[in-house]
């Protein structure tokens, strides 16, 4: 049974108002922009967030209006500094207040990972004397049972949906990924369900012929999406690389809130998909594309 | 001689990193640390990077983030986050650099807001990252920062990465080693002074009997550093 | 600096009599049996066994009295039925008594999990009503803090030796392996150091030319060996098939002590290493050659 | 009509899979019954094997071990054992098989060793493998065993794999359904009778009122269990 669906088709039907969505999760690559944009021209509401550093992917949301709640590790531009609209958000409660549950990557990743586990908690030595637990405020100290010394115990996290982007899947959902996978596979695994941007829709034997590859299996996916270029302007390895000069225009437009809406409106909600995102970036998009090095050859 | 703050940081940083040291590299000028390291004095250095890239040699052209495709191509391990957390909460890695936006006195670091209340904050900052972890777990940290009065504080808002294990801070102004849990001045850069740092610390200035100047790169360095990040990037922000 | 050694010096210097070992660890296929064999050629004594199922190699070593204690989910030989050593090890004590330490495949898994991530314990909910957990002795029963529900706590175990099998590996020991990795990854990870043998050793471009299947970094190596061959009977995807028969002729022929000395003085103390007991295996080890299937291309 | 024991149990195991279930699957008799069910019944079946592969189509030729080569072949994922055991404890496996040594009434299962004192057991079996865990965190379970007054006690040495989630035990003799946790014949398989399975069961037989004779396979389904293992090594055992 195919779950080949449009992104429009996808986010309406498996991302409602209120939804826990993990997204951004290899850190700054494979980021599904195109997804983050649609939920933007459907005016989503409440959303809440999750994941490590995302790039611009949670500041545009939150910009927009969209989301109620991050659980994040890091919430900014990684080549160009501050992120303005989560700033707006936190500092003058523009567009909206926003509830902040602070993370480290390594919290970040063991909360997705005992949702993958289906493990009650997992224990850690991590940020002890930090103040994010605190801020966090979902974790719990305890004595080790062993050798009576602190630790903290880290809950599962539990996306309602997690979204990946990856070079392809099949009709099924199963999906090969490759390049660094961040906290992708746990956010996948724990999640109640997943939607796969898959840069290229591929034959069942095509994945079965290199089944390490797989970074979630069918039996997750709700929808498989074929989507081009889903990621830009972050990059996906062997297909593109990243625009860093998009990044930076960013962050120069959305200083002032005035400014992201003008942005917003020109690359977002002023274009019908990502399709047309794309011929509008024009010979942009084209330079971005990368063939890669062929990886040595497996048989199986 | 033209050395930008940049380069005398990353030149100071790059010594931190002993030969065959397993190193979470991060980003900006960390990474270029690592690239002069490799290079000169440390050949068989390992480079980390937190989204699950292991690196047995630097990527050969200038990265603006970890994730960049010529940072995974040619990488010796691409893993997941946890993996790499895993080894080092097991305490396989012998350091890591991050960077804050505030300092106390004893390396405790703020990345993540300005203002008494969190859910209020006066200036929003991005968040931890990984800093946190490899501030609580590294065996050393080598923290990069501005020097500014204003970042250098007595007391800082949020303990983001706690300062237990710093090992080092290097400014644009200065080098501070740390003695008791507290910063010590131990050089000041070509063009400071112990009293341009002293004005720039928001705490008073602890000094190292032996303070002097701090070594500028060598020319090989500073071509090193140069041909990795020809147009300045990172080298040269904000000069 | 190569890491690049003899089996037999392997074996020598990083195995000490005592020593806690994993192997097999992959569960049915790519079990290090040269690296077995060559355990008991040396004689070692004492050693504490950490693995998942090991299909016979277990046995064979328990028989040939290497081992104190066994740390293990299943002890058996999977096609064919019984261990007959470890039965005659625990129930009449020849060659010697040995200590088990009962886990199931999910504990032994979440052990070896939380010695990789270094984590203090990993909670989890399997065996609460089993008897596993009385008889391992090393879990502990706890109350979840967040419902108060019932939960068991996995210790980290940290082998002071993983021995892993593998396609191929650099000679700095960065190891790609593909097929099922089981609790391979987990167990390399949590060693203190790890043993390769590797059945092609390669350039480093190679390994570099696909990160993704690196299974074990070489900074967590301290030898690589070149052994190709090294798992037979059990298989090694795309290399070789599993020898099915071998499996059973070992069962029929140590139901007695006498007949297992017997065989391991035929195919282990016998052969003076890997290679004469590939040739002694002659035209039935060339038979069970495979060449697989390529995996789709990828490129980084 | 020539049916083994073995083939009337792949048989009932193949009935017990749903369309669309996701099943950790295991060796021997459960990995037949998984073909049989994915090429009648239940084509959208999913198989999950422990050491971490995941098929949506059985593997073409007979497996001697989950981990022979054709069984990886052609998986749509191949993952570690701790993936597909975090899927099990997180309530996505809908069923599992499992063997056992002995099961008292209640559908605990002994497969680590016959004897009061597990240091010095009268025999040493095998272990748990997976199985504790599948019995522990899967929906629902059925088990396949020989039919045996020693194997079917009224109590187990060793409660290695609990009985809470059995939904049905399957033996050379017959069937049985867990009505309030303990074991009821449901049905006696041809040239069985109650009388018999009474006979070689270790506890007061309880009888389901509707019991009757264990449906026979079709010849369809014959067809597939002899052409999967044409030899009959795992489906005419000891016969």
């Amino acid at each position: 049974m195919t779950k080949l669906v449009s992104l429009k088709e996808a986010i309406a039907r498996h991302v409602p108002d209120g939804s826990a969505v993990a997204l951004g999760c290899a850190l700054e690559p494979a980021i599904p922009f195109a997804a983050a944009h649609e939920l933007i021209r459907q005016r989503k509401r409440d959303l809440r967030l999750i994941g490590p550093i995302s790039d611009i992917a949670f500041d545009m949301l939150i910009g927009s209006g969209c989301v109620a709640e991050v659980h994040a590790a890091w919430v900014g531009n990684v080549s160009a500094g501050l992120a303005h609209c989560y700033r707006r958000a936190m500092e003058q409660g523009i567009p909206r207040r926003i509830i902040v549950r602070d993370h480290s990557n390594f919290t970040m990743a063991l909360s997705l990972l005992a949702g993958a586990l289906g493990a009650p908690y997992i224990a850690t030595r991590t940020l002890l004397r930090s103040d994010i637990p605190r801020a966090n405020g979902t974790f719990k100290e305890a004595t080790s049972p062993w050798d009576g010394s602190k630790v903290l115990l880290i809950p599962p996290l539990v996306p309602d949906v997690t979204i990946i982007a990856c070079q392809r899947a099949d009709a099924d959902g199963n999906a090969h990924q490759w390049g660094p996978w961040g906290v992708s596979q746990e956010a996948a695994l724990a999640a109640k369900t997943v939607i796969v941007l898959a840069d290229e829709v591929v034959d069942r034997a095509v994945i079965a012929s290199d089944p390490n590859r797989t970074i979630c299996p069918g039996i997750k996916v709700a929808a498989v999406v074929h989507v081009p270029g889903a990621c830009h302007p972050s990059p996906l390895q062997g297909r593109y690389a990243r625009d860093h000069e998009f990044f930076h225009e960013y962050h120069r437009a959305t200083r002032e809130a005035a400014g992201f809406e003008r942005w917003i409106a020109e690359w977002v909600t002023g274009v019908p998909d990502h399709a047309a995102y794309l011929a509008k970036l024009g010979p942009r998009w084209t330079a971005l594309r990368e063939t890669g090095e062929p990886a040595a050859e497996a048989r199986f | 001689m033209d050395v930008s703050p940049g380069e005398l940081m990353v030149a100071q940083a790059a010594r931190e990193i002993a030969d065959r040291d397993v190193v979470f590299v991060g980003m900006r000028l960390p990474l270029i640390a690592f690239v002069v390291a490799k290079r000169t004095h440390a050949p068989n250095a390992i480079g980390l990077f937190e989204l699950g890239v292991v690196r047995d040699a630097p990527a050969p052209e200038l990265l603006y983030t970890m994730g960049d495709t010529p940072n995974v191509r040619g990488a010796v391990w691409c893993a997941r986050t946890v993996d790499l957390m895993g080894l080092l909460q097991q305490g396989a890695v012998d350091a890591g650099f991050i960077g804050g936006a505030e300092m106390d006195r004893h390396g405790n670091l703020n990345t993540t807001a300005i203002g008494a209340d969190r859910a209020h904050p006066t200036v929003q900052l991005p968040g931890s990252g990984g800093g946190a972890d490899i501030a609580s777990l590294a065996k050393r940290l080598i923290v990069i920062m501005p020097h500014d009065k204003r970042r250098l504080r007595d007391k800082v808002d949020f303990i983001t990465s706690p300062g237990d294990h710093v090992s080092v801070l290097i400014t644009t102004l200065g080098v501070f080693r740390f003695v008791d849990g507290e910063a010590v001045l131990a050089s000041y850069h070509p063009r400071s002074s112990v009293q341009v740092c002293a004005e720039h610390t928001g705490w008073p200035l602890r000094v190292a009997p032996n303070v002097s100047e701090t070594a500028s790169p060598s020319s090989e360095v500073r071509r090193i550093i140069r041909g990795y990040d020809p147009d300045g990037f990172w080298t040269r922000r904000g000069d």
